[in-house]
């Protein structure tokens, strides 16, 4: 097994030079980012900038290479077979949509079912709801349990000849919990179903292989994983690609265009209409970089020893209940939870005012809630360059929330 | 209790609501709803003669939107739907920083959410039950 | 009239400190960008970057105040009477996308006609004729004559009573003349018909006020106007954003949602889904910052100047043919050409052996280009921060064409 | 004369080319399209018994895309569709910048595009004829 190249350093991260007291538990909202990969984003801006693709002067031919490069770095990380099947997109939610838009308006008719793991979020959720009513296609739901777990059986059950697509997260953003995408596309494949896989919050944080998971598309943001804002991935099975109408068009995504019509580019192109994002695809391969070369054992090493660390130390509170899973190692750096008898706000602004970011609220998932039967939660998401002390100051600041809303003892 | 979060007015309100019950027979309810955070606020009043008799808030909230509707049904409860509507708009005037003090002494306890003005993520929380009232004032919901 | 509080100023432009000798003269395809943009956007990753609009902790909402105070900065910057009617795009593609999209599905039947200028950018063509193809719409034409103009009289006697919609470009990239977006707008109005305005060559150009235009959409795109790329705005009248449905879906455009349905979130969140792109909008924001230290005078007047010299010294050249205009002030710092009996290919090559950077093709103008007999043109474009010495270098090279491609003399 | 651009031999077959010109009673024709830039060019081969007895090209396209389309007709005309392919294996090979120089000397003419490997956004104009060539030995169009 490789050694990691380079050690978890915090001191990578400008943010917390800038503001040395805070604790950012936060990650799974957006990450922060490495100097390396601003630097990087920097330096194309000062000496690779131009508009690419169809440039004949050497900066031009500069920015293409700085942007397919990025490509096949993202090809590599995922592992998919060529980079045909790798779209550049804005974030996840733009991805999604480009399936429900794309693929779901030329595949999904009236009497086809839609299968939606009930914990999506809701960018991997309303293109669906709104897919199958245009279309007069049906919803279904796949339920989980209390733990956040699904279970094989209950997808077999849930499919039947008209479900065309199933839609999942690899982990889901409130449970943290990494489902059995692998078994569940075998599942879905042999009943002639798709599947669709939200890796938002996994490819950041697990290898990801989409030939080993035998997923049909895959989506995933950037900004969640080091990278800049504004750049996201679709990945999908190029004989599914190529035979999608193209989604958004414009420049850069033609063959020829007459007053009557046009032929499309050939992939990857045919979906990304305009001047594309070369600062972001270059910002997100600085980031594959980043972590690469700390590699996904060491991630997940600290990530794990920090997320069993803070869920011990949680599980001795009483009155702190841990949404999902009851063992800690599965979930994967997210722990979602409430206190007894004070509200979630009120919760992450005494975590705002010790100098600790975490999230409260429905977290894009209120079906999720309301199938828990929770009206919102706080959650803290921790990402491998936080350290024990951050975890420290998160356990101190959970016991006083009671005591400081009023409450004895 | 000097140890309290949001002072005592506020944590008062929250732990121990005065208005915080149902109103089966209200002449007029309505619903206000959050989305930043998925808070709701069901408000109920008693409107006879041109005074509001009676008053009382449901639903979920945060310490900041619930101490914010006890102290807002505490203030309007007696009053004219008019006098309501000029509380709310000093209630708005306190949480944009623009009040005068004599203002403010108006408010009476809803002067604990002053605060609130350097909390901006939190405006909507105090707002919600205010903004509520004033749709009802103004023929919203039933 | 205010007098600018900053000059002009190469240096500023860190590329240009790179390349010592580059002549950039593609800035219609995309600008480079000064240190003060640059820096701004490193700053907001080391100082304020968290996921914007839900967080309720300090640097969320340092976050969304930055996202915020773009939005506005952007409002003020095309006259918009609210920020409510400022969405932030990816580029002037995905504006035009999601009016095609989202107003374009709900508004446009069989039978309903579809006016499109003759001389549209394919991203303002394609999804007016994917629209009309999925709709059994009618795609019409405006042409222009040859100088590029587009007459009044032209346009009343295309409209009839089922053009729905015109759209059309402020500033041609190929011509670069300005059309008279205002009077246009009257003209469609009085016909019930609205307007669509991409000016993605006209705001970093020109001062643009939606309100004198009367447009009922804008459309551009930051990193043609010195921002990065992967931010682009759409403008849209508030009345009819609010009645168009949603374009993409997801996280941070919703109110409400259930197992069956979702109410969607107020202008303008309600078209912006997923993870928004502060860094962008930060980007964009400083932009015009610093368009607006130099003052829309000073751009104006320098960019006139450079374009008048370019022009006139073009002109003395007998195989050198001029697209458009006969006019120099007509031109606006885009002069595209043809050299007689040299592919714009290998124009373009021989420009850039001498470290020139000019565009060769069809600009994303296909149909143009075959409206005016011509299968391909070579673009020099220019922006202020250009200068005298630029446009010698470039007539200097121009003159040399011919004779470095085998032809005497 | 040494002032030119892309050197005597690609000057000459771009100003000068011998095979562009209609072939009315071709027994194949293919058309190619380098959708960068817009170029096209239509492919016209004569071949009887095996053997590709005539060839012409026409369409717009820059002095590479014309000098390689001109290069190529020199060289297969004459020969099997089997050795067209060959050689354009060597031509892929040399743009590629793989070639050996025994192969290279079999392309003859067509080594003067060698440094066509050195500008990427040139590959396309240079390969233009040679993929049309084996789209059309491929059965392509007509
Ligand atoms: C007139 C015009 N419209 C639209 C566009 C598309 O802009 P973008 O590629 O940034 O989406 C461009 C630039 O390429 C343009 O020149
Ligand atoms: C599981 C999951 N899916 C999708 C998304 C949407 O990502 P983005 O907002 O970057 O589009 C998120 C994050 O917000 C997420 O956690």
């Amino acid at each position: 097994m490789k050694v990691s190249e380079k050690l978890i350093s915090k001191a990578d991260f400008p943010v917390f030079e800038k503001y040395k007291d805070l604790v950012y538990l936060d990650n799974s909202a957006t990450q922060q980012k490495p100097r390396q990969v601003l630097e990087r984003v920097e330096k194309y801006y000062r000496e690779e900038n131009a508009n690419p693709l169809r440039g004949l002067y050497d900066l031009s031919v500069k920015a293409t290479d700085a942007y397919e490069n990025s490509r096949e770095k993202v090809r590599e990380f995922i592992g998919a077979n060529s980079t045909k099947e790798i779209i550049f997109t804005r974030n996840a939610s733009e991805s999604l949509n480009l399936i429900a838009y794309s693929w779901g308006r030329a595949n999904i008719g009236s009497g086809d079912e839609i299968l939606v793991a009930i914990s999506e979020h809701h960018s991997d959720l309303l293109p669906w709801q709104l897919l199958a009513k245009e279309k007069g296609a049906a919803l279904k739901y796949l339920d989980c349990d209390k733990y956040g777990e699904y279970k094989a059986d209950d997808l077999k059950k849930a499919l039947t000849p008209q479900t065309k697509i199933f839609a999942i997260a690899q982990i889901s953003n409130v449970f943290g919990r990494v489902n059995p995408i692998k078994e569940f596309a075998g599942i879905c494949h042999k009943n002639g179903t798709l599947i669709v896989c939200d890796g938002a919050q996994s490819v950041p944080h697990i290898p990801v292989d989409v030939n080993d998971l035998d997923v049909d598309f895959l989506a995933f943001s950037g900004h969640k994983m080091l990278a800049p804002m504004g750049i996201g991935v679709l990945y999908g099975r190029e004989e599914l690609l190529e035979k999608m109408p193209p989604f958004l068009s414009g420049g850069e995504m033609i063959e020829y265009v007459t007053r009557d019509g046009a032929t499309y580019a050939e992939l990857p192109h045919k979906f990304e209409a305009g001047t594309v994002n070369v600062g972001g695809a270059v910002g997100l391969a600085a980031a594959i970089d980043y972590i690469n070369e700390i590699g996904f054992e060491a991630i997940e090493k600290r990530e794990n020893e920090l997320t069993e660390l803070a869920f011990n130390e949680m599980k001795k509170i009483p009155y702190v209940n841990i949404i999902g899973s009851e063992k800690a190692e599965d979930h994967h750096g997210i722990l979602t939870f409430t206190v007894e008898g004070v509200h979630p706000h009120d919760i992450a602004a005494i975590f705002d005012a010790d100098n600790i970011a975490i999230r409260a609220g429905h977290h894009c998932a209120q079906p999720l809630h309301q199938h828990l039967g929770v009206q919102s939660t706080t959650r803290m998401s921790l990402a491998f360059y936080n350290d024990e002390e951050d975890i420290k100051r998160f356990i101190e600041t959970l016991k006083t929330i009671r005591r400081r809303m009023g409450y004895d003892g | 209790m000097t140890d309290n979060f949001y002072g005592e007015v506020l944590a008062d309100h929250n732990l121990h609501p005065l208005h915080r019950h149902e109103l089966p027979c209200a002449t007029h309810v309505c619903k206000g709803l959050n989305p930043t955070c998925g808070d709701d606020i069901e408000l109920h009043l008693d409107i006879h003669d041109g005074v509001i008799t009676d008053g009382s808030f449901t639903g979920l909230g945060c310490a900041i939107s619930q101490a914010s509707a006890d102290i807002m049904l505490e203030l309007i409860i007696g009053k004219s739907p008019d006098e309501a509507r000029y509380y709310a708009s000093l209630f708005h005037k306190m949480i944009e920083g623009k009040i005068s003090d004599e203002e403010l002494e108006e408010l009476e306890e809803a002067g604990a959410l002053q605060n609130v003005s350097k909390m901006p993520a939190r405006v909507k929380c105090a707002l919600l039950s205010w903004n509520t009232m004033e749709k009802l004032l103004n023929g919203g919901d039933s």
